[in-house]
């Protein structure tokens, strides 16, 4: 093989060895993905040979050497009905497969660990709910769901992980969520996928898939001293929400405890489920959001608050299941000495995820 | 020709008929001028549903946005004046009614009726507008604006406010009341390019009338008075549905 | 197309003074109605009413004014699709908006 | 060769071009730039087309090279953000949307049904400037710095964060639709109301069809991409709020009017392609087209349902996850009707008598590719697939697959099948053979391996990318090469052939079509004889006894 040129040589070899039809499958999704992948692709390939085949087997025995004369066919009502029917059939198989995945791929589990992805001109920034806060990485354990709540700051950005074959649009001002499990410990591939302006290509970075023990010992390391609970408390008094937000009689606005996941009623008529998005609405935009029995008198806090700090504070309320936090902010003007008392070690209850209430609790 | 039962229009008939010598508005590639007021008609119709589309971009964010932002929608609709709104109707009414007599004119040969319809259609057209102009001022003096130094007074404070204090607003919450650029945006969008529509029908009237005069309508050849009533009416139509969604949102509270 | 329909369409039909002078109160008559409508406690029907005023209008609009009444089927038809086309914008661009307050299943 | 084609040509001795035809009646450039003749503006708009085509294909010789190593090395990222957006631009409003129904389908339009002209020749002519003035527009704006927002103007990023020249794109874009609008409205016209005696619905050649239900999805749609561009106008220049989140409006919105014109308008664009490949399969094989009403009901079906899909490409964007269910569901219906055009062709084949010319070349390229295109469209419209294969080079490369793989493919098959009509001129067939072969090639070097890319996870619009995807990339950069020449080929032998090409005659392919019947280069006026249709298209029994009929003429009058 001298007489092809080493770079092309190399190149091939290169190629064939390295050669990949689709990411390593490295999450509990991708290998039910890459069945409904495979199955397109089978009839896409079925279907392909048969046009192929016929249109090769049509050219040599009907070519104008062969068959002189055209035997004119008006058509076949059965032979089109043919066509017509048994696509369509397996059109609507690989419908129902797919919309299968994908209610699995935006429904996540009850017990799905929530990280928060705020991405922005060209970066993704990461908030673990133990305070960790990460760029362009995202360190997550196997064998856990993950949910990952996703905004943007500026324009669509959009989270892809090839590996676990998920991928979800980070919208400014609004949630998105999408959810998976990592099975195979490593490093994959973070794209942002939607065209996000200058840097687009740049805004890449890794997720690290750690075993669960590795993980807590990366959790351990890169604390940064207070959970993002604990930051949401801060704004939460700095913003002296809990002037009105508070269990005396008198309060203006609702308590907030164990207010997360609760169904409200809106005093617009309706009830609603307090989830994430709920909740940022209801500090951005609060007079769309009142409960009933209160007075549309929330100030909105729109341009005040960074996406971050939105989410320390939906993080803080939906760990809130006693009042005493809030009465102790009332208490308090600064910061709170107990949050700064504690130790890193204090933070590992966090690892057990948000639903684990009680976090924040003394 | 030969004859064919499945002709698709009335060629033959016409060549058969009195027409023999051609016309000279017919163009050459016409067989007959049924056939080209026909091929027009249908031109403009196809024109309207463009239109019809270009205006329903604007209709599906409204029915969005009212429906998000109901308050500040109501309360960006009881600063405008119902009262120049219907008269502003009752005129656009009125012209699309002069304008299908002026119609009516041309197509019964009727030349000084169609110069007097056009004529007063011109003027209805204009006094809208007018009226339009007397409407916008007032939302540029009291910076109704969007984007452009945009004031949320009237919303906060409806007491300062002479119609929000006719139609007895209460304040807006700040977040709501932002949202009133909202509405103001999607006031002037389609109220503008409705304007816009007005303004290049009145100048084809104007040109329609010059040629009128010189009896250019009212020898048979009516398709252009009957197209440019088309889309006369149709813009009317457009008022009808904008009168309705922007100015008489919940009137009564 | 049929011969009849072919008649009628060749036909030209002119729509005469008393037509356009009934349709023009029919039309004053609504705009009062509306504005009158607009004013009456009407809870969800408000909007509804309106509505519902304003597309008989548009009806005595299009089918005197713009003579579709009288005219081929090919113009109902063309009417009709802008319609259609129009609410399917309207129709499936809402369906959107309206199903995502469902929040995830 | 004899019986190896069905191409006849009369005596090179003896033919001339016919002395009066639409080219020679007046000369000079303003006879061209001020004609009503359809034929005319077809020809101008070829022109013109073209040269927006290299320009588009330039830049994607751009965007290979800079491709072909995974750092940014030949421009800088926002250079690289500028060309793909120029060249997306330009080949989708400028080449795409345009190419069929305003160069092939404006020559052969008025022909087919037997008219003189369009219904409204002038406003054709005001479609072409119209084009005219928005594709200089875009060429000034890339000119005076360019604009970096995609071709999808996606918002906020178009409205708040990029500041290149989203204004004079967005315009030109606006004047161009209304360009697509005015010829979509002519050609509905001219089919319901210029038809010849005889000519009924289901006479009709399937190109007309096509184009029938193309321009209902010009007329339709392209109004809502128009207004949607308007406000993205406004919103950028004094900030209307009504795409800003900030200020309480859906960014959303905006890709909802936007797609709602940009899914339809991929019909627009292959529908007529579809249209051509009817033509020339049937042509080619001697037979009418299998099934004809399924594959003129098909189109229109096409046309419908195309409406009902568009959010299909915002399925992980945020809207709402029943939406999705709905639209999935209908793209899968979407589907069916290719489905059905690309087995009816293939059974127009059977039992035919097939012959291997330039045209059935490239219609049987697109018959492959098209395929291939169509399903992976299958693999995007499932909504489980496409989480994954979503703004990856798997999307790239299925809609170069139907676009360029489909359109062109079908564009060129109709240039070079009506090539002796338009000009009176043959090309040369054994290298315009070889560039068709060529041309196949070198597409699919070029855009297989980038679904391979795409299922890998490389995604769209990366100036750089990770090591390990340069392989495939440098395949598809290699490929993009031997395309380049593949389309190269014909403006040389194209060119040639009007100077040197064998006289074509009247009818060189023995086709059946109306257009067929008269002298090429066709009068201005189309026909001597205004035409009668009496038999039904693709009737090629009718052909044979018309032409036997004309020899026993033509010996009557030599013997006498």
């Amino acid at each position: 093989m001298d007489h092809i040129s080493p770079v092309i040589w190399q190149f091939l070899v290169k190629w064939m060895t390295n050669f990949a039809l689709l990411p390593p499958e490295a999450s509990k999704l991708a290998p039910q993905m890459d069945a409904l992948y495979f199955f397109i692709l089978l009839v896409s390939l079925i279907g392909l040979t048969v046009v192929v085949l016929l249109v090769t087997s049509f050219s040599i025995l009907y070519n104008k050497k062969r068959h002189p004369v055209a035997e004119q066919i008006e058509g076949s009502t059965l032979l089109e009905a043919t066509w017509t029917i048994i696509p369509l059939g397996l059109f609507l198989v690989m419908f129902v497969w797919g919309a299968l995945i994908y209610f699995r791929v935006f429904t996540p589990p009850a017990n799905a660990m929530n990280i928060y992805v705020v991405g922005k001109q060209w970066m993704w920034k990461v908030e673990h709910p133990g305070g960790q806060h990460e760029i362009n990485a995202l360190h997550i354990p196997t064998g856990k769901p993950i949910q990952l709540t996703l905004i943007s700051q500026d324009v669509f950005h959009s989270f892809s992980i090839p590996a676990f074959r998920v991928k979800r649009e980070a919208i400014p001002g609004r949630y998105t969520t999408v959810w998976f499990e990592a099975t195979v410990p490593g490093t994959y591939h973070l794209f942002c996928t939607q065209y996000c302006g200058t840097n687009h290509s740049q805004m890449i970075g890794d997720i690290v898939v750690l075993t669960p023990e590795d993980y807590r010992k990366w959790l351990a390391s890169s604390t940064s001293g207070a959970s993002l609970a604990q930051n949401g408390e801060r704004l939460f008094a700095s913003l002296s929400c809990a002037a009105c937000h508070n269990t005396r009689p008198d309060a203006r606005g609702p308590s907030l405890a164990s207010v997360y996941g609760a169904r409200l009623p809106l005093a617009t008529g309706g009830t609603v489920i307090a989830d994430d998005a709920y909740l940022r609405e209801a500090i951005l935009n609060p007079s769309q959001h009142v409960t009933q029995g209160y007075a549309p008198i929330m100030p909105t806090y729109q341009g005040q608050i960074s996406e971050e700090g939105v989410i320390a504070l939906v993080e803080y309320i939906k760990n809130l299941n006693s009042d005493y936090r809030i009465q102790q902010t009332l208490n308090t003007t600064d910061m709170l000495p107990e949050s700064e008392g504690r130790t890193p070690g204090a933070q590992a209850p966090a690892v057990k995820g948000p639903v684990s209430k009680g976090t924040v609790k003394p | 020709m030969p004859d064919s039962p499945v002709i698709a229009h009335g060629a033959d008939e016409v060549t058969d008929n009195a027409h023999e010598e051609h016309p000279s508005y017919l163009r050459h590639h016409f067989e007959s001028t049924e056939q080209q007021a026909d091929a027009t008609g249908f031109a403009m119709w196809l024109f309207l549903l463009t239109e019809v589309m270009f205006f329903g971009g604007l209709f599906t964010a409204y029915l969005i946005y009212r429906n998000w932002y109901y308050p500040a929608f109501v309360a960006g609709s009881h600063q405008l004046n119902v009262i120049w709104g219907t008269t502003n109707t009752v005129v656009l009414i009125l012209s699309s009614f002069t304008m299908a007599m002026g119609v009516w004119c041309a197509e019964t040969r009727r030349k000084q009726g169609l110069v007097f319809c056009l004529i007063l259609t011109f003027v209805l057209g204009l006094g809208f507008l007018g009226i339009k102009t007397v409407e916008y001022s007032e939302k540029i003096e009291k910076h109704h604006v969007p984007g452009l130094h945009y004031s949320l007074k009237s919303f906060l404070d409806p007491d300062s406010d002479a119609a929000a204090k006719a139609a007895g607003d209460k304040p807006l919450a700040l977040d709501m009341a932002r949202h009133t650029e909202v509405y103001f945006s999607l006031y002037f969008l389609m109220t503008g390019m409705h304007a816009l529509h007005m303004i290049i029908g009145i100048g084809i009237l104007g040109f329609m009338i010059f040629r009128a005069r010189a009896g250019a309508y009212t020898s048979g050849h009516v398709t252009f008075v009957e197209n440019f009533g088309l889309y006369w009416h149709f813009v009317d139509i457009i008022w009808i549905y904008l009168f309705a969604l922007l100015y008489l949102i919940s009137r009564h509270q | 197309m049929s011969e009849q329909a072919k008649h009628a369409e060749d036909e030209h039909h002119i729509v005469g003074p008393k037509v356009y002078v009934i349709c023009l109160f029919g039309l004053l008559v609504g705009t009062g109605l509306t504005v009158w409508a607009s004013f009456v406690e009407l809870g969800p029907w408000n909007p509804v009413i309106a509505l519902a005023i304003a597309t008989a209008k548009a009806t005595l609009v299009v089918l005197f004014f713009m003579h579709v009444k009288y005219s081929s089927k090919l113009t109902k038809l063309t009417v009709f699709a802008g319609i259609f086309t129009f609410l399917i914008l309207v129709s499936m661009t809402l369906s959107d908006y309206i199903s995502r307050a469902w929040g995830s299943w | 060769m004899s019986t190896n084609t069905i191409v006849s040509l009369p005596d090179q001795s003896t033919a001339r071009i016919p002395k009066t035809n639409y080219i020679t009646k007046e000369n000079g450039l303003l006879s061209w730039l001020l004609t009503s003749d359809h034929k005319r503006i077809a020809i101008l708009y070829l022109i013109s087309l073209s040269f927006f085509f290299f320009i588009g294909g330039a830049l994607a010789g751009l965007i290979r090279l800079e491709l072909l190593t995974p750092q940014t090395d030949l421009m800088a990222t926002d250079t690289y953000n500028k060309v793909f957006t120029m060249h997306g631009v330009i080949m989708v409003f400028f080449f795409l949307v345009p190419s069929v129904p305003a160069t092939l389908g404006n020559f052969l339009l008025p022909m087919m049904i037997g008219a003189k002209d369009l219904a409204l020749p002038k406003i054709n002519l005001l479609s072409w400037y119209l084009y005219m003035a928005g594709g200089i527009l875009a060429l000034y704006t890339m000119m005076t710095g360019g604009v970096d927002t995609g071709w999808t103007f996606t918002t906020p990023l178009s409205t708040h964060y990029v500041n290149t020249n989203v204004l004079t794109t967005g315009l030109a874009v606006f004047v161009a639709g209304f360009s697509s609008i005015f010829t979509g409205l002519n050609f509905i016209v001219t089919i319901h109301k210029m038809r010849a005696p005889g000519m009924t619905w289901f006479r009709l050649p399937l190109f007309v069809w096509a184009h029938y239900a193309a321009s209902i999805l010009m007329v339709l749609a392209t109004p809502v991409v128009a207004i949607a561009i308007v406000l993205v106008a406004l919103e950028r220049t004094i900030g209307i709020g009504v795409f800003d989140p900030a200020k309480g409006g859906d960014p959303l919105l905006f890709q909802h009017l936007f797609w709602f014109y940009s899914h339809p308008a991929v019909y627009i664009m292959i529908l007529p392609g579809m249209g051509v490949i009817s033509e020339v399969i049937s042509t080619f094989s001697r037979k009418r087209v299998f099934g004809y009403t399924a594959v003129a009901f098909s189109s229109v079906a096409i046309a419908v349902f195309g409406f009902f899909v568009w959010a299909h490409h915002m399925f992980i964007m945020g809207i709402s996850n029943y939406t999705v269910l709905v639209f999935s569901l209908l793209t899968m219906l979407v589907a069916v009707p290719s489905a059905i055009k690309i087995f009816n062709w293939t059974f127009t084949l059977y039992k035919g008598s097939i012959t291997f010319e330039t045209p059935m070349l490239y219609a049987f390229g697109f018959l492959g590719l098209f395929t291939i295109g169509g399903m992976t469209g299958v693999f995007l419209g499932t909504a489980g697939t496409d989480i994954h294969l979503t703004e990856t080079y798997f999307i790239v490369a299925h809609f170069h697959f139907v676009m360029v793989g489909g359109m062109l493919m079908a564009f060129l098959a109709g240039l070079h099948f009506w090539w002796p009509k338009m000009t009176g001129r043959m090309y040369p067939e054994k290298v315009s053979q070889l560039a068709a072969v060529v041309t196949f090639i070198g597409f699919n070097l070029t855009f297989f391996p980038q679904f391979i890319l795409g299922t890998l996870g490389m995604p769209r619009r990366y100036a750089s990318y990770p090591p390990e995807f340069q392989v495939l990339n440098v395949f598809s950069t290699a490929g993009a090469t031997i395309l380049g020449v593949g389309y190269l080929l014909p403006v040389l032998y194209l060119v040639w052939s009007l100077k040197y090409g064998a006289i074509a005659g009247n009818n060189p392919w023995q086709a059946t079509g109306l257009e067929w019947q008269t002298q090429s280069p066709p009068l201005t006026e189309n026909f001597a004889v205004m035409p009668v249709m009496d038999h039904e298209a693709y009737d090629y029994e009718w052909l044979e006894n018309q032409q036997q009929e004309q020899r026993r003429e033509q010996e009557v009058t030599s013997a006498g």
